[in-house]
C-alpha cells in the first residue's frame, strides 16, 4: 500500500509545483514585459506587486462557470481538463537530480512526446466544444501548428537519442555528466570524462546538436504556443482563440497548462542538450568544482536554474518578436526547420559511426 | 484479483463500452473523440502484454495522429458536410438488425474457437521463452527492425512516402475548370 | 500475468464491433473507424502473441508495421473521402453508383 | 538562401538587445515633471509609470479642472448660470431684506443664494463661467480626479444656507414685502384723501 502512497504523494507534490511556477511564471512575465516596455508592471498588491498572481487566481476562482447555449457541452467540460492533464503527465518522466525521477521509463523522451500530442486532441475539444467561430478556427491553427512542428521537434529530438543511445532521461542526463560509466569527448577528441562540467554537455559533446538545440528551442516555442508562433491565440485576430468562452477556473487550467508546458518544453531541452541537472562547473586540477557541485540538492539547484533560465529566455523572446503570420510559419516549419533537423538527424548518425 | 487485472479488466471495459458508443452514437464529432478513449484503453491493454514500445506508438501514431486528422479532415470541410454528418432520424433499420446478426455469429465462432483451445498447454507456448517484465523490448525492437525485418522495414518507409505523396496529391486543390 | 484467451476475446469483441460499423454504418468516415477497429483487434492479437516470441519479437514488430500502416491508410482514405464529397457531395458510399460523371 | 538566415539572425539579435536594455533601464524611473519644464523631453531612459494615487503629475496653469465657488464672495448674480453652454449651474436666489455685507472686492451683497449646484457630470470645462463672474468667486481648480458611486453625488452643492435658514429669509422677503405693500397701499389711499 505504501507503494501507490508514495505515487499519490509525487502526483500531488509534481501538481504543487506546476500550480507554484504558474504563479511564479505569471507574475515574472508581467514584471519583465513591463520593464521591457519602460513600465512597471503590477505594484499594487504586495511589495512590488509580488501577491499580484495570487490577487488573480482568487478572482479566478469566485467567478461564475460559464457554458454557452449551443456549446457541445461533455467537450466544452473536458476539454481544459485533458488539456491540463496532457501536460501534467508530462513531468511524470522528468529527471530532477541523481536519482531522484519520479518514473524512470526507459521510453521517457518518446512517453512524453505520446503524451503530449494527446494535448492537441484537447484543443480541438475546446475549440469544437465552444460552437465559436473563432475558437475553431483558433484551434485548428494550434492544431495545424503543432502537429507540423512536432516533425521538427522530434528530429532534432533522435539526434540526440542517437548521441546517448538511449529513450531514457536519466540515463541521458547521466552521460553528460561526471557520474557516467562511458567516456565523453568534448567536440568528439578530447576526452572530458573525469573533468565534466559544461564541456560535457550535449552541445559541447557533439558540435551539430547546438543547431540541433535551436531547432527544438524555435519549436518548442511552437509547441507550447507562445509568441511570436502564438497565432492560435492571437488576441487581435482571434480574441483568444480556442479558450474563448472559457471562463473562471475552467480558464485558469488551461492558463496552468501552458504554462506547465513552457516549462516542460524548457526543461526537456534542457536535459537533452544542456546537461540536465549536472553541474557546469568543471574539474579543474586539484579544484574539483564538478564534484563538490553535484548530488541530489545541487541537482535540483542546476536543473531549475537552468530551466528558468530557459523560461525567461521564452518570455523575452516574446516580448521581442512580432507575430508569424500563418503562412511564414508553415513554410518556416516545412523549408527550413524539417531539412535541418533531418540534417542534424544524418549528421548525427556518422558521429555516431565514426566518432564514438 | 490482484491489482493487476483490476486494471487491466478496467482498461478493457472501458475499450469495449467506448467502442460500443462510438459505432452507436449519433453524434459524429462527439463518436470520434470517444474513439480516442478506446484507442488510449488499447494501449493500456499494449502494456498488459509488455508491448511498451507499441503502447506509445499507438498514442503517438493514433491519437496524434490519425485522430486529430480525422477531425482535422470533418472542421476543414465546408458546413454542408458538417451538417450531413448528423443525421437527424433515429428509427432502428432492418439492416442494422442483420448487422448486428452478421457481428453475432462472428463473434460467437471466434470465442469458441478461443474456449476450444487450452493456450497453456500448447506446446509452441511451452516451449517458448517468454518476454519477462523487465525485458527492454525497445532495445529488441532497435535491433531486429534493423537486421532481421529490414526488409519490410524498408518496404514500410517506401509505402509511407508513397502514401504522403498520394494523400498531397489527393487532397490538393484541382485546377479551375 | 493476464492469460492469453483473455486479449483474444476482446480482440474478438473488438473486431465485431468494429465488423458492425463496416456494414451498417452510411457514412464513409464511420466506416473508416470501423475499419480502424478491426486493425486494431488485429494489432491487439499480433501484440498478445508477441509475448510469447522474445527472440524473433514477430508479434511486437509486426504489430508496429500494422499500426503504421493502418495510419498512412487513413491518411490516404480520409484524402480519397474529401475528394468523394467535393465530387458527389455526399459520402454515402452506397449512393456512390456511378463510375462515369 | 545563407545570407536570407543570417539577415534573419542580425535582426532577430538586434531585436532582442533593444528589448534588453530596456529591461536593465527599468532600474530607475524616470522623474515626475511637468510638461513647462524645460529637461521634459531629455529623459529617455527608465520606466514611465507614474505611480498615479501616491505621485501625481503637477498640472498646468492654464489647466481647466473641477470648479469651486467661493460663497462668501458671490453676490449670485445668476450671470455664470446664463452663459454656461450646458446649463449645468443651477441657482437660486433671495432677495435679502438688506445688504448682507461685502465681498473681498467691496461690492454689497444683496442676494442670499439658496441654491448653487453645479452638475460636475454635465460640465464641458469651458471655463466660461469663470470669465464672466464679476467678484471672480466661481474659479477652476487643479483638482481632475474626483470619483463617485453615485452620479447624484457629482452635483456639488455650494449654497450654505440650510432649507430652514432659506425658509425664514423667504420668509422675511415676504413679510417684507407685505410692509411694503401695505406702506404702498396706504400711501395711495393717503394720496387719495389728499387730492380729494
Amino acid at each position: 500500500m505504501n507503494f501507490y502512497l508514495t505515487y499519490v504523494l509525487v502526483a500531488c507534490a509534481l501538481f504543487v509545483f506546476t500550480a507554484l511556477f504558474t504563479l511564479f511564471a505569471l507574475y515574472s512575465e508581467r514584471k519583465i514585459s513591463a520593464f521591457m516596455q519602460d513600465r512597471l508592471g503590477p505594484m499594487e498588491v504586495g511589495k512590488y506587486g509580488s501577491l499580484q498572481a495570487f490577487a488573480d487566481i482568487l478572482k479566478m476562482l469566485q467567478k461564475e462557470f460559464i457554458i454557452p447555449t449551443a456549446a457541445d457541452k461533455i467537450l466544452f467540460i473536458l476539454a481544459p481538463i485533458i488539456i491540463f492533464v496532457s501536460v501534467y503527465l508530462g513531468f511524470a518522466a522528468l529527471p530532477w537530480a541523481p536519482g531522484l525521477i519520479p518514473a524512470s521509463l526507459n521510453l521517457g523522451i518518446f512517453y512524453i512526446f505520446a503524451i503530449l500530442s494527446i494535448e492537441t486532441l484537447g484543443i480541438l475539444m475546446a475549440g469544437w466544444g465552444s460552437n465559436n467561430k473563432y475558437a475553431l478556427l483558433g484551434s485548428m491553427r494550434s492544431v495545424a501548428q503543432m502537429v507540423s512542428y512536432e516533425i521538427p521537434t522530434g528530429i532534432s529530438v533522435l539526434s540526440v537519442v542517437m548521441i546517448s543511445q538511449s529513450l531514457n532521461l536519466q540515463e541521458i542526463t547521466i552521460r553528460q555528466g561526471i557520474l557516467t560509466s562511458d567516456a565523453i569527448n568534448f567536440l568528439g577528441i578530447w576526452d572530458v570524462k573525469a573533468i565534466g562540467g559544461i564541456l560535457a554537455w550535449n552541445v559541447f559533446q557533439a558540435p551539430h546538436l547546438i543547431i540541433a538545440y535551436f531547432i527544438y528551442f524555435i519549436a518548442s516555442l511552437a509547441e507550447c504556443n507562445r509568441a511570436p508562433f502564438d497565432i492560435p491565440e492571437a488576441e487581435s485576430e482571434l480574441i483568444g482563440g480556442f479558450h474563448v468562452e472559457y471562463s473562471g477556473l475552467r480558464f485558469a487550467f488551461i492558463f496552468l497548462a501552458e504554462y506547465s508546458m513552457m516549462f516542460l518544453v524548457g526543461m526537456i531541452g534542457v536535459v537533452l542538450f544542456l546537461g540536465g541537472w549536472n553541474t557546469p562547473l568543471p574539474n579543474i586540477g586539484s579544484l574539483s568544482l564538478a564534484n563538490w557541485t553535484t548530488g541530489i540538492g545541487w541537482g535540483i539547484f542546476w536543473i531549475l536554474f537552468k530551466t528558468l533560465s530557459v523560461v525567461a529566455m521564452q518570455i523575452w523572446i516574446r516580448w521581442t518578436l512580432p507575430r508569424f503570420r500563418v503562412d511564414q510559419l508553415m513554410s518556416f516549419c516545412w523549408k527550413v526547420l524539417t531539412p535541418l533537423s533531418f540534417l542534424c538527424m544524418l549528421i548525427s548518425g556518422i558521429w555516431r559511426l565514426t566518432m564514438m | 484479483m490482484n491489482t493487476e487485472q483490476l486494471i487491466f479488466y478496467f482498461f478493457s471495459a472501458l475499450l469495449l463500452t467506448s467502442a460500443l458508443m462510438v459505432v452507436s452514437i449519433q453524434n459524429l464529432v462527439r463518436s470520434i473523440f470517444l474513439f480516442f478513449v478506446s484507442l488510449f484503453s488499447l494501449a493500456a491493454l499494449y502494456i498488459f502484454a509488455l508491448a511498451d514500445f507499441i503502447a506509445i506508438t499507438q498514442v503517438v501514431i493514433y491519437v496524434g495522429g490519425v485522430l486529430v486528422l480525422m477531425l482535422f479532415a470533418f472542421m476543414l470541410s465546408n458546413k454542408e458536410l458538417l451538417n450531413s454528418l448528423q443525421p437527424i432520424k433515429k428509427s432502428f433499420k432492418f439492416y442494422q438488425l442483420i448487422g448486428i446478426f452478421i457481428c453475432l455469429a462472428f463473434l460467437f465462432v471466434l470465442v469458441s474457437l478461443n474456449l476450444q483451445i487450452d493456450f497453456s498447454n500448447l506446446s509452441w507456448i511451452k516451449s517458448s521463452n517468454p518476454i519477462m517484465e523487465s525485458d527492454n523490448t525497445t532495445h529488441t525492437i532497435g535491433i531486429l527492425s534493423m537486421t532481421r525485418y529490414l526488409l519490410p522495414f524498408e518496404v514500410l518507409s517506401v509505402f509511407l512516402l508513397m502514401a504522403l505523396i498520394g494523400a498531397a496529391h489527393l487532397a490538393r486543390k484541382g485546377k479551375k475548370t | 500475468m493476464i492469460p492469453l484467451s483473455h486479449f483474444l476475446i476482446i480482440s474478438a469483441v473488438l473486431f465485431c464491433i468494429g465488423l458492425y460499423a463496416v456494414l451498417t454504418k452510411k457514412n464513409a468516415i464511420q466506416i473508416l473507424i470501423g475499419i480502424e477497429f478491426m486493425i486494431n483487434a488485429a494489432v491487439l492479437n499480433f501484440v498478445a502473441f508477441g509475448r510469447f516470441d522474445k527472440i524473433n519479437g514477430g508479434g511486437q514488430l509486426f504489430a508496429l508495421f500494422a499500426i503504421v500502416l493502418a495510419a498512412a491508410g487513413v491518411a490516404v482514405a480520409l484524402a480519397i473521402i474529401l475528394n468523394v464529397y467535393k465530387h458527389f457531395k455526399t459520402i454515402d458510399p452506397s449512393k456512390i453508383d456511378k463510375l462515369k460523371n | 538562401m545563407i545570407r536570407k538566415v543570417l539577415k534573419v539572425f542580425k535582426t532577430v539579435i538586434k531585436g532582442l538587445k533593444l528589448t534588453l536594455r530596456h529591461f536593465f533601464a527599468a532600474t530607475e524611473s524616470r522623474k515626475v515633471k511637468a510638461i513647462s519644464d524645460p529637461d521634459y523631453f531629455a529623459q529617455n531612459s527608465g520606466t514611465t509609470t507614474i505611480q498615479y494615487p501616491h505621485v501625481q503629475l503637477p498640472v498646468p496653469d492654464v489647466g481647466r479642472y473641477q470648479l469651486d465657488v467661493e460663497m462668501d464672495d458671490c453676490i449670485v448674480c445668476d450671470l455664470c448660470a446664463k452663459i454656461c453652454p450646458v446649463d449645468c449651474i443651477d441657482i437660486e436666489s433671495i432677495k435679502s431684506t438688506e445688504a448682507i455685507g461685502k465681498t473681498s472686492d467691496g461690492t454689497t451683497k444683496r442676494l442670499y443664494a439658496a441654491k448653487f449646484d453645479i452638475d460636475m457630470a454635465k460640465c464641458m470645462y469651458c471655463g466660461l463661467c469663470t470669465v464672466v463672474c464679476p467678484t471672480e468667486c466661481i474659479v477652476m481648480t487643479d483638482t481632475y480626479d474626483r470619483s463617485m458611486i453615485d452620479l447624484n453625488e457629482m452635483t456639488y452643492k455650494f449654497s450654505d444656507m440650510t432649507a430652514a435658514e432659506a425658509d425664514e429669509k423667504r420668509f422675511a422677503l415676504e413679510q417684507l414685502n407685505a410692509e411694503r405693500f401695505a406702506a404702498k397701499q396706504l400711501a395711495l389711499q393717503q394720496n387719495i384723501g389728499n387730492q380729494i
